[in-house]
């Protein structure tokens, strides 16, 4: 077994914690390698996902919510929901976690330059949107996109993750960030209603312009009828897919969507792709 | 002498007529498979498609097994507003099918008001791996019932092989005692005797009669060809009655996925002792089995304990509470350590 | 559970030392248990007690998890019939381990590995005379292999 | 392409000469009655006249308890898995055939699986031809024949005084010669004889519908099918479990006290778990949904992903499906 067992995680270590909620049932750990021979080796584009691994409780695939330009560390953004996820949020900085990835396909990075780019998140499903913006505003990328608009709604305010960095970029003038929530339960400056209503009031132009969509399946289904009347066509669209996964690398046999495998030939795709496959997701 | 013409006929009008007089929206029976000695399960809905129905020696299937299935309560209010209403049942059983229906009214898992249970006197049915071996290197081409109620084959070479009845009958049914459903809305055929309870007893005495060593070793020597593929679970209408297995759950994981002896002896150690008092004998669970298993090793002394513990015999009476959900102060207690 | 088992493994190599897992319902047995303890009555030490509310909540699978996880013998114990906190946990408890203990019989699987019992809040004596005699049987048993997992 | 005939009365030989290289495993009876591959050596002659064995030969490749990861002290260790050869003697050209199908996922992809290319590299198939098909066979159908070679090293086929030896790879090439002197030269007669049986053989098998059946499939995903075969599907994994090509697998985690291990299972699309998410969300809800997937896995996907079908013919699952569902008649009616 000269080439790596694909199946053995890098060793990583937590060396931090941020709770991103009220709720307090969404983290972000920051993860860093053992070994920086393993850092070196682990090259991703933002939208790419990787397996976290606990030993005795098992592996579940996260997106990873830091860009490659932000070196020395990966960050993934769980929220608290089943076995593997409980097991985690119970960890503190020092423990020791493995790391398996990167995997799956990126947002199509070449297919995005020179072009003007629609980030549209909702919830928890913000996290490789997060990578995305970071990738896009490092000041050596930067030049090579057009107009950024990022729309990011979730239910209250206080439901919004990395809120330090939102309102850094909301100071920024080489992008535009929209915060939205359902409900405004504490003073909040922002928009107030689903992003879908954001949206549409603020019709961003389809001209040349790629939408980026990650969130709840319903914001998803709703964002989709907004986009296409703004005249945004299929392949404009770009969604990334969450489904059940073990191996991660197009083996164990459970995440496809007709012969699409959602581990090795996404998790990002287009609508145009998404809309040739069976509806099984 | 062989009624399975006449019952064969009588089930198709029964059933085109229960269709069609709406009494039934769904009737469960048996209609003819790709290979000989089996049937398949059929679902009819359509009355001009009664034809389809077929009675022999081979309608082993354990029909009940679909019952819970089809009455199963939705999980929430949005999907109760989406279910179609309940349909109403007419289903083909044997004694055994019979008796899993009845422990699945005493626990009420489906409703008796939605069923038509169609009775119908059992002569036994082929286990089909017995009907193949006796075949021995041959391939049966095609096979049905003489007038005696013997099975004849076709086999390869052109030739017709009758195999008796009673030698191919599956161990289930050589051990039924009560092979005339006892609870029915309308019974076909002439009543058939039950067995003795001494043919299941005498198979868990000869266990008995063996060390502790031994009966260990016979049964991981079952355990290390199980596969784990779940089909004796999933054959079975009283697993099929249960909402979330013990064995699927994973918060926590009670058994390991895999071989491991340990797990697999775990396996069908709760299956047998989830069993006790709800196992009616069918035999559904040792048919479907791949590997050819007697897994009704272990439920054959459960269904023996309750019996003489309790006096309780699963599948008997539709208003008898469950031998477990049940107790009586003077229970026996002799197993209980004393210093 | 598991942790203490195992943390104790290195050390059997050595002399090996029945482990024996107890469960105990919260309202007596546990309760006779603590009276074994502040009465000062000695019981060999061999056993782990995990409280549960009642022996009704006791799932065979506890037992079977248990022997898989290493115990070489398990011990249930609820208040004596007609004494159930709850009126009749113990009694439906009754059948299950009846039948339970049948089962593994059955299948060759040595009766004294599993042991069933009732002892009130007022038994420590009691108490401490079974875990005695349940000790004492799985030590001539010696080591449970016929469940164990290896890992 | 090497052929060489073995004679009946040195049969032994080869095997005990095979022995001195590996393990040998070689078609007998099993303790249920049911033929299956068995160590060497066995008390009984090793048989040569059976259907097909139970289980099909794919656990050597693919265990069904595979350790993926050792855990020790918190840290994952790769397993050492066995390093002696194996010689699978009898497989049939179905199985064998299987194996080229499940090299498209574990080799042909990247990356590659290092169990599955470790195990397949150690194996040496001998496969043994059919003579007398089962009616459920339909090897035919599907690019395959009862003397089809492809998957194995050797095909034998049996003559009335021996046994005919094809080599079909590199490495059967080399098995042939280093067993040179317990064969013989084949007459033309032998090769007469062999191909003459496979053609009877081949005579014998009926044959399924499965040309065309992606485009079919596609067609027919909508179809009211899979509704009816869904309701009578129990969901249990017979047909997965005993199909030499299905190899959709889980992995969970055994460990006690920071001591343990990875392992991967064998795992079945028509389990409701199998696609579970953590939200409760699954999207193959009902067996509807699950025996389609399974059915357009083999026909359908794999043709568009790897050009052929996950489906050799062997009948298993049409064998011991515990409520007669046949995959052939669903093919056929997708028109």
């Amino acid at each position: 077994m000269s080439v790596r067992n694909p199946y053995l995680p890098y060793p990583t270590r937590i060396e931090a914690v941020a709770i991103e909620n009220g709720a307090r049932d969404i983290k972000t750990f920051r993860l860093a390698f053992e070994d920086p021979a393993h850092a070196a080796e682990f090259r991703h584009l933002p939208g790419q996902f990787a397996e976290l691994s606990l030993p005795g409780v098992g592996e579940a695939p996260f997106g990873i919510a830091s860009s490659p330009t932000e070196a020395g560390y990966i960050l993934f953004s769980v929220k608290r929901t089943g076995l593997f996820t409980g097991e985690l949020h119970s960890l503190e900085p020092g423990a020791p976690i493995g790391v398996r990835g990167p995997m799956g396909k990126p947002f199509p990075w070449e297919r995005m330059e020179g072009r003007n780019l629609l980030i549209i998140g909702g919830g928890f499903a913000f996290t490789t949107l997060r990578a995305a913006v970071k990738y896009v505003l490092d000041p050596a990328n930067r030049p090579r996109f057009g107009s950024v608009l990022v729309i990011y709604g979730a239910r209250t305010p206080d439901e919004l993750m990395y809120k330090d960095e939102l309102a850094a970029w909301q100071a920024r003038d080489d992008l535009q960030v929209h915060l939205t929530v359902d409900v405004a339960d504490k003073p909040w400056a922002h928009h107030v209603g689903v992003v879908t209503k954001v949206l549409d009031g603020l019709k961003p132009s389809s001209e040349n312009t790629l939408a980026i969509a990650c969130g709840p399946p319903i914001m998803i289904r709703f964002t989709l009828l907004s986009l296409a009347n703004l005249g945004f066509s299929d392949d404009a669209v770009i969604l990334s897919l969450e489904m059940r996964m073990k191996c991660g690398i197009g083996k164990c046999g459970r995440c496809n969507i007709g012969s699409k495998y959602v581990c090795r030939d996404g998790p990002v795709f287009t609508r145009d792709e998404l809309k040739a496959l069976p509806a099984e997701y | 002498m062989t009624e399975s013409p006449q019952i064969e006929s009588r089930l198709r009008e029964t059933a085109s007529g229960l269709l069609r007089e709406k009494k039934v929206s769904l009737f469960l029976g048996y209609e003819k498979a790709t290979l000989p000695f089996r049937t398949a399960p059929l679902f009819l809905t359509a009355a001009d498609e009664a034809e389809r129905l077929v009675w022999n020696p081979f309608c082993s299937a354990n029909l009940a097994v679909y019952l819970p299935r089809l009455f199963k309560a939705p999980a929430d209010a949005r999907e109760a507003k989406a279910a179609p209403p309940p349909p109403t049942v007419g289903v083909v059983l044997k004694g055994c099918d019979a008796r899993s229906v009845v422990a699945l009214l005493q626990e009420r898992q489906v409703p008796r008001e939605k069923l038509l249970l169609v009775g119908v006197a059992c002569p036994g049915m082929v286990d089909r791996r017995k009907a193949e071996r006796a075949l021995g290197e041959h391939a049966c081409l095609g096979a049905g019932e003489d007038a005696r109620g013997n099975v004849r084959a076709v086999v390869d070479d052109g030739t017709e092989v009758t195999l008796r009845r009673e030698q191919i009958v599956a161990d289930a049914c050589l051990e039924c005692r009560a092979p005339t459903p006892a609870l029915h809305d309308l019974l076909l055929g002439t009543p058939v005797a039950g067995k003795q309870a001494d043919a299941a007893r005498r198979r868990v005495a000869e266990l008995e009669s063996k060390p502790l060593d031994a009966r260990w070793a016979r049964f991981q020597g079952l355990a290390a060809r199980c596969i784990r593929c779940n089909a004796c679970r999933q054959a079975c209408p009283m697993c099929a009655g249960c909402k979330t297995c013990l064995l699927d759950q994973t918060r926590p994981r009670w058994i390991g996925a895999g071989t491991d002896a340990s797990d697999v002896a775990l396996y069908h150690l709760l299956r047998a002792f989830h069993l006790a008092g709800r196992c009616t004998g069918c035999g559904a669970c040792a048919r479907a089995c791949p590997m050819g298993l007697d897994v009704r090793l272990l439920s054959r002394k459960m269904s023996q304990e309750v019996e003489d513990l309790y006096g309780f015999r699963p599948g008997e009476a539709a208003d008898a509470t469950p031998v477990l959900s049940a107790f009586s102060l003077d229970d026996s207690q002799d197993f209980v350590t004393e210093p | 559970m598991s942790q203490t088992l195992s943390a104790e493994q290195g050390t059997a190599a050595k002399a090996w030392e029945p482990k024996v897992v107890a469960f105990l319902c919260n309202w007596c047995s546990y309760a006779g248990a603590d009276l074994a303890g502040v009465s000062r009555i000695q019981y060999p030490h061999n056993i782990r007690i995990i409280r549960v509310p009642c022996s009704g909540r006791i799932n065979p699978a506890f037992l079977l998890r248990a022997l898989q996880n290493g115990a070489d013998a398990v011990l249930v114990s609820g208040c004596h019939p007609g004494d159930c906190h709850y009126i009749s946990g113990n009694l439906a408890a009754r059948r299950k381990f009846a039948l339970f203990r049948e089962l593994l019989q059955h299948a060759g699987i040595e009766p004294e590995r599993v042991q069933f019992t009732w002892v009130s809040a007022s038994e420590g004596g009691r108490f401490a005379a079974i875990v005695e005699k349940v000790v004492e049987q799985a030590r001539k048993l010696g080591p449970n292999r016929k469940l164990v997992k290896s890992l | 392409m090497t052929e060489k005939k073995i004679p009946q009365a040195s049969l032994d030989k080869l095997l005990a000469r095979l022995q001195e290289r590996g393990t040998v495993y070689a078609p007998g009876r099993g303790a249920s009655g049911d033929v299956a591959l068995l160590e060497m050596p066995q008390g009984e002659p090793v048989l040569q006249d059976y259907g097909n064995f139970a289980l099909s030969p794919k656990a050597f490749f693919l265990p069904q308890t595979q350790t993926l990861l050792r855990f020790r002290d918190g840290k994952a260790e790769e397993p050492s898995p066995p390093d002696r050869p194996v010689f699978l003697v009898g497989v049939r050209p179905c199985d064998a055939a299987a194996l080229l199908a499940l090299d498209k996922v574990f080799l042909d992809g990247d990356p590659r699986d290092p169990y599955y290319e470790h195990f397949r590299a150690k194996a040496t198939i001998i496969a043994l031809a059919c003579t007398q098909p089962m009616a459920s066979c339909f090897c035919t159908s599907v690019g395959g024949g009862p003397g089809d070679g492809a998957g194995a090293d050797v095909l034998a086929v049996g003559l009335d005084t021996g046994l005919l030896l094809r080599a079909q790879t590199t490495r059967g090439e080399e098995l042939l010669a280093s067993l040179a002197d317990l064969l013989a030269e084949p007459t033309a007669q032998d090769s007469q004889e062999a191909d003459e049986r496979i053609r009877a053989a081949e005579g014998q098998l009926a044959p399924a519908r499965a040309d065309d059946s992606a485009r079919r499939l596609r067609e027919a995903y909508d179809a009211p099918l899979w509704a009816a075969a869904g309701q009578k599907c129990l969901g249990c994994g017979t047909c997965s479990f005993l199909c030499p090509t299905c190899h959709c697998f889980d992995i969970t985690d055994e460990v006690r006290n920071g001591a343990g291990r990875r392992v991967r299972t064998w795992d079945c699309c028509a389990y409701p778990l199998f696609t579970l998410h953590a939200s409760g969300h699954n999207p193959r809800p009902t067996p509807k949904e699950r025996w389609r997937q399974r059915l357009m896995h083999k026909f359908r996907y794999a043709v568009e992903n790897h050009g052929r079908f996950f489906c050799v013919g062997c009948g298993r699952c049409i064998r011991n499906c515990p409520v007669s569902l046949d995959l052939r008649t669903a093919l056929k009616e997708i028109s």
